[in-house]
């Protein structure tokens, strides 16, 4: 029952799956936006873990600095929806056609 | 034993939650879902000795970007319209498959690579503590990137006004 | 075994039966001290001078039928007052009512547990109880308990950020985000944080007063435009939660303003000799009694001053008090280094 | 033992202090301009962008490695950091002209466009994974909000959401390689992981696991095939002059970056990559191609064009020898300066009430702007490698890197693809001197237009007729990087 490095990082790889799972079939923007989220923080997950592995914490950092990534993604991916919103009222990505997609 | 019993339980609940992100029908049901897994993924950082990243996770995301999605979502998504899926096998399909796929091989990975336990937990890699250790980290041997984090958050102030303004 | 699950059991049981008896007291306070403002009497007829009317008031609302709107998502209409009510009391797992009192032979501390980032877990903790403000006025799918719950949360977000930006003027000057040690430090230095920091403490109580949604700040629930608030549908023992959830969390912010700025369970002037003697009175006295304070400070500004229009709180968050609580950490940073 | 950052480390980083705190000023004085003096905020981006290229010129052939070893200041960097200045200066000078037809605020735009600039420096100097994250989200947030930045035009907005989308998604594959390899290796920075890389502990298939998903991460980056559906799009929907910068500034510091992290880090792994990269330049080159034959938009012709150029620049990443980086160098300045003009050309077209992006709208261009159709004429000659100009040049000697190599057949892939191009290159020129003028509309062009585009056109004259100075550049930068340790057949164990 000893819990290794290799089960993190297992529970890491199966959160970005879901999260890649999440982005390809979903069709609602706001949702393929919290899916990424999701890949992020499987990311954050496996640095974490490897930080513990190797006993330092550049991995809890590098972590840190996703963190703030994801959070400036946000507050701009947030803004661009609004203003295509304001364009058109949609957020289905299949409805956005003004070009071939 | 007591890491092995938080591990199951905060991975159960990790997925759980991160599943029901993606399949929920109505996009607030998701950002709810969203909460619940991050606050779970702070709940692991703990258990991995990494006490400041999981206050930081539950403060940055479950406190500011969740919130930020939940106001965007009810900002434009109040009608709560059925999502339109305009090609549902296919799409679902392939997504399943590829996932399917990806799951496979992410897991072999993993285990593979730790087939042998090194067993590393249990440390704060510094005599005074989690918080002392990130912070020497961050402001000594990460300065230039953490300076640069600055701008980029600047960026996304800067953008977020710019995009989400209504010119006059 | 026991000092493993025993006497954190046992600890939290008493700080949450505590915290609930204060909150019912708090709401017979409240309805006292604003009738004394304006020369009435308030409740008289259950007990004498009311005494027992929380009683009676807890049992109404227990026993009243639970009415959900037929057109509220059901999942989230349940979850929001959840929501807000258990972050409102796992935040007093950190709050330090005392050093620590001897009891049955053993030495037990006056505080659940010490973490080393305390004050940052206060914080993070505070911020989830937002949500069950947002979900249970959405939650309701109806027009003013939205339009006030986005109001509500506009307003926490924003003075959240100044209310913060004190605290992190106080970290620095403490050199601790434990809050043992931070009262530690105070006594250290002799002196309470107020006086240092008199500007972060005035940014913290307006902030704090913005945070709970209290008057002068408390928009969301303007009658006069929004109906009931965030909670207008909600009845029986979900509106019970959401009212527990307000007072307690005043008593959070009063708990934690004494703690950072008020000196914690220290005695008051104890570098004046000939009043070391208040020094005997235990310290978690000292500490009910600055929090009583604090929540009676929060009463009278309540009982006195008008309401704030929605344009002028944000102007007043934004453009004043974030600004100022900014040049107030720059300053407390140099001054710290210098000193 | 690692120390704070002293003063003379803060000394090697004077071009990205004086960048940042000249946009920081820009962004406060912005306020202060009345709207009808916006040119002058363009005016003070252009000086800042200049100060920041003086402060490089003491940095030109200096080797080391500052704070704490995640920041490196050498010729390689050097290299990619003038493209990334100039190409900055570029945009704003042709953006000038493109402020005022759409009347949006200046003042933002600058600083974005400075922002993205120092994202690029940043990766560019990066020899830490965390330095290179930062520095590539700076650009990249950067970018998403410039191309959406006319919002009320529809296309703008599918724009930046396709490239928020995609590239967000890619930004989490390339955090999740990241991770990995910093967990393979035990440190972040760059000759940490070389020397763990070397002597591989645990699985190889976790090694080849991390850097493919580094490779498919920054693919995205440099829009190479298969990761390359979103470039057409977002340089139709973005603004001409952002979409130019976005195809030369971002793909030559994303390319910096792959360079850097796949001969720097895993040199010990290059038979993995390489395999990898073949595949990705043989497909980009044909699919670009071939899908550029059919467009009928100028933006979206050069969009998969630039497709093609990237996987043409691959191919002397492919090679790994000296030869073959500085080929790619060399590559990707010449690329810039045609892909530049190129889009510069299209911007001059923007008129009011006119997009001036469709081919039929460039009839007749040599009758009206003999000047301008002919310095069109010669991009579209260097964008298909023809001599006399730089694009034959640099194409020569990618393609003789590569069969130095013994890849000759991606060198004839190359060859096949570059005589496929001419076909719809020649087709813009015939548009302007085969067909009939369709419109008599005045085609006024400012003078700094004018001056940049003829200067692009003159680079790429003088760098075909000489290009050994560049080479010469280009080569002692590539030799910074230390890639005379690859040999051909190192394998990962």
């Amino acid at each position: 029952m000893t819990i290794t490095p290799g089960h993190w990082l297992a529970l890491s790889a199966a959160l970005f799956t879901i999260g890649l799972i999440g982005v390809l079939v979903r069709r609602n923007l706001i949702i393929i936006f919290m899916a990424i989220e999701l890949m992020l923080n499987a990311g954050n997950i496996a640095l974490v873990t490897f930080s513990n592995l190797h006993q330092q914490v550049s991995g809890q950092v590098f972590a840190l600095f996703v963190i703030a990534v994801a959070a400036a993604e946000a507050a701009v991916g947030l803004g661009i929806v609004l203003a295509l919103y304001r364009n058109k009222e949609t957020v289905n990505i299949d409805e956005i056609t003004v070009m071939r997609w | 034993m007591g890491t092995a019993i938080a591990f199951y339980i905060l991975a159960a609940l990790i997925l759980t939650g991160g599943v029901l992100v993606i399949t929920a029908k109505s996009a607030v049901h998701s950002v709810v879902w969203l909460v619940g897994t991050i606050i779970a993924i702070a709940a692991l950082y703990v258990v991995q000795h990494a006490e400041f990243l999981a206050v930081i996770q539950v403060l940055v995301y479950a406190g500011g970007i969740v919130v930020l999605y939940l106001f965007v979502v009810m900002l434009v998504n109040l009608k709560r319209p059925a999502e339109a899926i305009v090609h549902p096998q296919r799409r679902e399909r392939t997504g399943l498959l590829l996932g399917g796929a990806l799951l496979a091989q992410f897991a072999a990975v993993a285990f593979y690579a730790f087939n042998s336990p090194q067993v590393g937990t249990a440390a704060t890699y510094s005599a005074r503590g989690n918080v002392e250790a990130v912070a020497r980290a961050l402001y000594v041997e990460y300065l230039v990137p953490f300076e640069v984090a600055s701008v980029l958050l600047l960026v996304a102030m800067v953008g977020a006004i710019v995009l989400a303004r209504r010119d006059a | 075994m026991i000092d493993m699950v025993v006497i954190p059991v046992f600890k939290m049981l008493v700080v949450i039966t505590a915290v609930l008896s204060a909150v019912a007291y708090m709401v017979l306070l409240e309805r006292k001290v604003q009738a004394w403002v304006q020369v009435r009497l308030g409740p008289m007829r259950v007990g004498p001078h009311g005494v027992l009317q929380p009683i009676a008031d807890v049992l109404k609302l227990i026993t009243k039928e639970d009415v959900r709107p037929a057109s509220a998502d059901r999942f989230l209409f349940t979850l929001a007052p959840i929501l807000v009510v258990v972050p409102a009391l796992i935040v007093f797992a950190v709050v330090p009512f005392g050093t620590s009192t001897t009891m049955f032979g053993k030495e037990i501390s006056l505080y659940i547990t010490d973490l080393d980032i305390g004050l940052l877990y206060i914080v993070s903790v505070a911020s989830i109880g937002l949500y069950g403000l947002i979900l249970g006025g959405w939650a309701s799918n109806s027009k003013y308990p939205l339009l006030s719950s986005l109001r509500a949360s506009a307003q926490i977000v924003s003075y959240e950020v100044a209310v913060t930006m004190t605290l992190v003027s106080l970290i620095v000057t403490a050199g601790s985000l434990s809050l043992v040690e931070i009262v530690k430090a105070q006594e250290a230095h002799g002196v309470w944080y107020v006086f240092i920091q008199p500007v972060a403490f005035v940014i913290f109580v307006i902030g704090a007063l913005a945070e709970t949604n209290r008057a002068p700040f408390d928009l969301p629930e303007a009658e006069q435009e929004l109906v009931g608030g965030f909670h207008t549908e909600y009845s029986g023992m979900r509106f019970a939660l959401f009212f527990l959830a307000e007072y307690t969390n005043m008593i959070v912010v009063s708990a934690v303003g004494v703690t950072m700025f008020l000196g914690g369970w220290l005695a008051p002037f104890s570098s004046v000799s000939w009043l070391a003697w208040l020094g005997l009175v235990p310290g978690w006295v000292w500490f009910s009694l600055k929090t009583f304070l604090l929540l009676s400070l929060f009463l009278w500004i309540r009982a006195t001053l008008p309401r704030y229009r929605y344009d002028q709180l944000m102007r007043l968050g934004w453009k004043v008090l974030i600004p100022l609580a900014l040049v107030n950490l720059a300053v407390s940073a140099v001054l710290k280094v210098l000193l | 033992m690692q120390v704070v950052p002293t003063m003379a480390d803060m000394a090697w980083l004077a071009p990205e202090l004086t960048l940042t705190v000249g946009l920081l000023i820009l962004l406060i004085g912005g306020l202060f301009v009345p709207r009808d003096r916006q040119s002058a905020i363009v005016w003070a981006g252009f000086v800042v962008l200049g100060a920041t290229l003086a402060a490089l010129v003491p940095q030109a052939g200096r080797d080391v490695t500052i704070a704490n070893g995640v920041f490196a200041v050498d010729g390689f960097a050097v290299f990619i950091k003038v493209i990334a200045i100039v190409a900055a200066m570029i945009t704003l000078e042709t953006s000038r002209h493109w402020l005022t037809i759409e009347g949006v605020r200046a003042t933002e735009y600058v600083v974005l466009v400075m922002t993205a600039t120092l994202g690029m420096m940043v990766m560019a100097s990066g020899v830490d994974l965390v330095t290179m994250f930062i520095g590539l989200e700076t650009m990249a947030v950067s970018f998403y909000v410039m191309v959406g930045y006319l919002k009320p035009n529809r296309r703008s907005n599918e724009a930046a959401l396709k490239y928020f989308v995609l590239g967000t998604f890619s930004t989490g594959v390339l955090i999740y390689g990241m991770a990995w390899t910093y967990g393979l290796a035990g440190s972040t920075r760059i000759a940490d992981i070389a020397i763990a890389a070397a002597s591989p502990e645990g699985s190889i298939v976790a090694w080849r696991f991390a850097i493919m998903l580094l490779v498919a991460g920054l693919g995205f980056k440099i829009a190479a095939v298969p990761f390359h559906m979103w470039a057409p799009d977002v340089y139709e929907g973005a603004p001409t002059p952002i979409a130019s910068f976005l195809s030369v500034g971002s793909k030559a510091a994303s390319f910096a970056m792959l360079i850097r992290l796949m001969l720097e880090a895993f040199p010990s792994a290059s038979s993995d990559w390489r395999s990898a990269l073949y595949v990705l330049a043989a497909l980009s080159m044909t699919v670009g191609n071939i899908a550029a034959m059919t467009q009928n938009n100028l933006k979206r012709l050069l969009a998969y064009s630039s497709i093609a150029h990237a996987g043409y620049v691959t191919i002397g990443l492919v090679a790994a020898t000296p030869r073959g980086i500085s080929a790619s160098l060399v590559y990707i300045a010449v690329y810039a300066c045609m892909q530049m003009g190129a889009f510069a050309i299209v911007t001059a077209l923007r008129q009011k009430g006119v997009p001036g992006e469709e081919l039929h709208e460039f009839s007749g261009l040599a009758h009206r702007r003999p000047w301008m159709a002919f310095a069109m004429l010669i991009f579209m000659i260097a964008l298909g490698g023809i001599p006399p100009t730089a694009g034959f040049m640099g194409k020569m000697w990618l393609f003789g890197a590569a069969i130095d190599s013994g890849y000759v057949w991606l060198a004839v892939i190359g060859v096949a693809n570059s005589v496929l191009s001419v076909y719809y290159y020649a087709r813009v020129v015939m548009w302007m001197w085969m067909t009939p003028q369709e419109s008599e509309a005045p085609l006024p062009i400012a003078p700094s237009m004018a001056i940049a585009i003829s200067l692009a056109a003159a680079a790429v004259i003088i760098g075909g007729l000489f290009p050994d100075q560049l080479f010469t550049w280009a080569e002692s930068s590539a030799r910074a990087l230390g890639v005379v340790s690859v040999a051909p057949a190192l394998t990962l164990r």
